[in-house]
């Protein structure tokens, strides 16, 4: 069986000064933003927000300052990061792009795509959204029906899309899209064909319609693409290589502090509740998952610091994310029992209003980015028995 | 109307009105009158009143039925809750209006509402938190406290002011502020031992049959669903990993269908005495700890197609994480049981699980 | 999806005062029994016990009065099999016997079986053991490897048998075992071939060893067959058939009160430790497990019902057992954070001792009668999934 | 010694030396002393003595190391509890008796231990309850606390009298019956800042690398086995069933590793001041969480082959359930936590978590 380390995680002391900053910053910034917006965790949405973020530097911290990075490390970015969700900050104007797009942008984008996206992400100027999955293919990528053909040079040339991408978490407020698609072969051929294309969403034949989660709130869209032409350059990579392109981003991105915070404004919101002299039954509960946030802040941090080395903790990241969901499922089935207020939305009370948003979302938690028996299949198959 | 003529009448007519077109515009705080007028021309919401004062000799566990039904369909409407009422004003002895009417589904109304004399009137002054439905009651019953007994009054829209609220659900559920007087007509004492902490148990087992009702047909649905969608080119259902996730569910649907029974039959069996409270706490901690589960299992087999809402599964499981919270939580029938449990002491446990 | 029925458990009034009539006689018999024995559950054995058992006619009790038993109803024998298991009698002397091996010989047993064994199990003087598992065969019963082979009528007819049998609860006391083996073809006939012998463990060529579990505790055993002349009526039912006769004595035998009371030891102690005044917390830890208890009894209680009736409620057997294992096994890990005592079998408080055997003993709640990754697969396939 | 050469030189004397034989001779209740010389023979129970003090100049996290491989392979020996005793008699100027040394492992010495003046000597009375091998200790190290802080106490064999006990994976857990006069040698201050409850939090500490230690090999044993153990024609581990459970397993394991990692840092990193014990209150509890979990699922793959006394599994997975209950089970130090978040209240909980 292969060893699974968990190194050390890089110490914190260098950071510190950074953290201190960042929760000032967040202090002064969400005064007056309430628990229950603080409880939409990463789907909140704040364009002025985010460009105060990129005004101070704090996204694309790790890129070449040349593509209007800052040159950071990994573990400064980690910093703001976590400061960041576990305040609740409305982070999706930003997030995508400074998490998965830019990143393989700067890896696999042209020099063009380089220069002129990735300093709007870096100012929080510019919003991404992310094309996966399709009406038939949820956890199973390969499946995908949406279908690029290279136009003929002779009339013009680039890509002819057609298909419909479903989950496209803020298409209706993104600038650009990450297209998941296939470009040769088909459904036959697995994971074989497939690629990305970056497609600005102002192409004309493309439609973008709301679709309500489960709460009547609209975070998600179908996007439908009809006879869209794209560039020739809007090839991300190489054609054909889509799969292994997602998947290394996927992987990178399954152990990062979104992966157990989601539910931290609940969290928060539960000790408020119980106040400075909890019964000894609810101080156990708060304890003890005060204790499971410590460790999986640690394992986490303990991945960020292999990356930064450039290890490949594809196993490692698996296990965090695992962990991660559970936890954060767990917060509000604890939670309601703790307090004596039934979920409300539209409460007066925050606990109410975040434990109904919690309770509500809590299910997406070990959907998003690969169902859990994905990843536990991912895991075992780390442990050398597929 | 024999047994099940009356199952099959009421499921039909659940099926045909309850679709999915209408549960989204109920949503939205929409209220479905043409719906409830026809489970009202059934005479559905007087299941529980007894032949002799109105009602027409259904069956208890029948008129139970009804409300496991209607959960299984997600029935936005205040059937139970109607139900409840009807039987609260027909145990006091006083006529039963037509149309939905309200509870209040609060074990004490101590502190809440006050009712003091008012020369040959009384006064009901107060607050009803979370009254289900009570922005379209077209009256509502309450079980006030009093020195010398439980005593049920009729309040009629003008009596109180609505704010409304909703369940996550988007269910009604509104706080009425109350200030009424009431002449002798609307004030009577209730039925022998009613009281507000058995009429909160009586709202626990209607809540736990809906509950059980509505775990059946999540499972169902959910069967369906991994029976049919296909992934990695199989159905889903073939992948052991979901099979054993399913096989939990079904556990669960099991042991919530037979807690509510156990419920449904205690409040069945009552008649003058107490209610034995017992099987109904049971019911209600474990249907509510089975409506968890179930949501999450659920929701992780159908993925996002779950989260829609033009999906039926979250009318489901929404008011599975609401109905279990309401009339008690599964903390506060657990403490309940506990108590009874240390009272007993430990070689009374066994006796007292057998009798339950 | 096929309904999952379980129609209301048949009313107990008519059984109240056997009840009362079991629960006086345990009271006397089991006075000097501590906590820490009846914490045994059906792994107790006490052959004084068991005649007492068979003179009060509560062995058998559902068999015909011509081969010892009492012609009473199956909801009789369900309150008397869970008052002795709920108040921790030491049943293990005859209660195999009463439960499997009995029933099987009633149904596919030689008259003459029927006529000198079944009248003894009914006394409570004679203890069976079953012989299934192998060292290469777990729970997939078709990898037998035992062998019974024909002798032919020249040589004195008969069978003779070879291998070894593992895991073999009580070998060491009882005086008979059904068998299962091959007689016909090999593994890859599957269940093909499989027959259920009666051997009398006197015969010549059998040893028992005896495998510690891993408390120390001998019930186990290894049984070896070298070269056993078994008599040609040794073969109960059908020459290869044992495995179809195996399964309906299976899915009867998943829903009993022994599928939920094995921690019930652990449970009253656990409300005796807490005492009349318990904190909130310990309250709804008890007033929880007593709620799935009440509900367990209920499902377990239907089950019986529609046996007594002739139904074959092999599915709802199913997730009645797979509920009574969690519930047991959840017992020890709550009961263990309320009091504060470490596990010790030798402890002179009674709860610690309980606590102990309680923990050792668990995780084979959710392997015997099949494993319940097995058990879930059946109720899928009961679901219409497989 | 080199950091890498010490771990290694040491994991190959436990191979070596604890044998499935010497766990069956110990669980029966054997003293390995052969075992335990040859670990002696190493210093590994001097490893948390300072230089200055006669120990070897191991860094801390190099000496905690050990313990979490001496509970991988399950060493019946008192290793981390001498460690532990030298570390005690260390810190107060005192000379290190060789042989096994015990510790009591309790929070508080208060009520169970009474140190009076007695001329020129002190009498200690009292008992010392679970005292790991008190049986063979040559000698056991005691911190009581006096008014004047706290004391450590040096008891020899005649100092007490043995009640021999066991947990429930064999090892010895004594009671000593303590009636002692010693003399000004045998008693002496405690290092600064050292009270009893320092004294449990690094017991939790040994006890949740121990755990992690044991977890790791379970997990090891356990993917080993579905590797190799076939059922209905394929290896166990190919059913996706397993590999689920098993995936679980690990992520039990990874939790447990950092947790008992974060607890060894903030021991090693200690200097005179206190002790940082969240880490370690985390640890005891993620550890004694991950513990449960990973010997119910290890049995549930491993079937009737992991309940035979032959097999190795329950020698790791006893010591699991015995040591999640040793220097404080999950509740205890969840209580602890709990408390301190809810004095650094709502808006403190992330700072404090930061912090950890």
């Amino acid at each position: 069986m292969p060893r699974i380390a968990f190194p050390p995680p890089p110490s914190s002391a260098a950071t510190e000064a950074l953290r201190a900053e960042v929760r000032d910053f967040l202090k002064t910034e969400l005064a007056d933003r309430p628990p229950r917006l603080r409880a939409e965790s990463w789907n909140g949405f704040d364009a002025a927000f985010s460009r105060r973020m990129g005004a101070r530097g704090w996204i694309a911290m790790t890129w070449p300052k040349q593509y209007g990075g800052h040159e950071r490390s990994a573990l400064e970015r980690y910093v703001v990061l976590e400061e960041t969700l576990a305040a609740g900050a409305p982070v999706a104007a930003h997030w995508i792009a400074d998490r998965q797009s830019g990143p393989l942008l700067l890896k696999n984008g042209t020099e063009e795509q380089r220069r002129t996206i990735l300093p709007r992400i870096a100012a929080g100027e510019c919003t991404f959204c992310i094309g996966m999955s399709e009406p038939d293919s949820g956890s199973d990528l390969a499946a995908v029906r949406t279908r690029a053909v290279p136009v003929p040079e002779a009339e013009g040339g680039g890509w002819r899309v057609n298909g419909t991408k479903l989950w496209t978490t803020y298409a209706h407020k993104a600038q650009y899209m990450i297209l998941f698609c296939r470009t040769d072969g088909g459904t036959e051929d697995r994971q074989g064909g497939t690629s990305q294309l970056l497609v600005d969403l102002t192409t004309p034949g493309i439609t973008i319609r709301p679709i309500l989660d489960l709460s009547g709130a609209h975070h998600f869209n179908e996007v439908v693409f009809e006879d869209v032409v794209l560039p020739a350059d809007a090839l991300i990579g190489n054609r054909g290589e889509g799969w292994t392109q997602v998947m290394s981003e996927l992987a990178y991105e399954r152990s990062g502090p979104e992966r157990f915070l989601s539910s931290m404004a609940l969290l928060i919101e539960l000790v408020r509740a119980l106040g400075p002299s909890p019964s000894g039954h609810a101080a156990i509960a708060v304890g003890r998952l005060t204790a499971h946030l410590i460790v999986l802040r640690r394992l986490s941090r303990s991945v960020a610091g292999m990356l930064d080395k450039g290890e490949n903790p594809t196993l490692q990241a698996s296990l965090v994310k695992d962990l991660g969901a559970l936890f954060e499922q767990e917060i509000p089935e604890i939670a309601r029992q703790l307090v004596e207020a039934e979920p409300d939305l539209e409460s007066t009370r925050e606990f109410s209003a975040v434990l109904a948003h919690t309770v509500m979302n809590a299910p997406a938690f070990s959907l998003r980015g690969g169902t859990r028996e994905i990843l536990r299949g991912i895991i075992a198959r780390g442990l050398g028995l597929r | 109307m024999s047994d099940s003529i009356l199952a099959d009448t009421a499921q039909r007519l659940f099926a045909e009105r309850f679709t999915p077109e209408l549960l989204r515009a109920a949503d939205s705080g929409q209220w479905p009158a043409a719906a409830w007028a026809a489970v009202e021309e059934m005479g559905l919401p007087l299941a529980l009143v007894p032949e002799e004062a109105g009602g027409f000799g259904v069956d208890t566990l029948d008129a139970l039925a009804l409300v496991r039904s209607a959960g299984s369909f997600a029935a936005p409407v205040p059937l139970a809750e109607t139900m409840l009422a009807a039987w609260l004003l027909a145990g006091a002895g006083m006529a039963i209006p037509a149309g939905p009417l309200g509870i209040a589904p609060t074990q004490s109304a101590k502190g809440d509402l006050a009712l003091t004399r008012d020369g040959a009137s009384w006064r009901l002054t107060g607050t009803a938190h979370r009254v289900p439905w009570g922005r379209v009651a077209t009256a509502v019953a309450l079980l006030v406290e009093q020195e010398s007994g439980s005593v049920v009054c009729l309040l009629e829209p003008g009596d109180w002011t609505v704010e409304e609220g909703r369940n996550i659900a988007g269910e009604p559920r509104d706080t009425l502020r109350i200030d009424a007087v009431l002449d002798a007509a609307r004030v009577a004492p209730a039925a022998p031992g009613v009281t507000p902490a058995d009429l909160f148990a009586m709202g626990a087992t209607l809540r736990s049959l809906a509950m059980a009702g509505a775990i059946e047909r999540v499972l169902e649905l959910t069967v369906q669903y991994a029976g049919e969608r296909v992934q990695f080119g199989r159905p889903l259902g073939k992948f052991q990993a979901v099979q054993q996730n399913l096989a939990i569910l079904a556990s669960q649907a099991a042991a919530a269908g037979a807690a509510a029974d156990g419920a449904a039959e205690a409040l069945a069996e009552r008649s003058g005495g107490p209610l034995r409270v017992l099987p109904i706490a049971a019911a209600k901690l474990r249907c509510g700890e089975a409506a968890g589960l179930t949501a999450s299992i659920a929701h992780q087999m159908h993925g996002a197609i779950g989260f829609t809402h033009e999906h039926v599964l979250h009318h489901l499981t929404r008011r599975l994480w609401s109905w279990r919270d309401e009339f008690g939580n599964e903390s506060v029938w657990a403490l309940r049981i506990g108590r009874e449990v240390a009272e007993a002491g430990a070689d009374g446990l066994w006796p007292l699980v057998t009798a339950a």
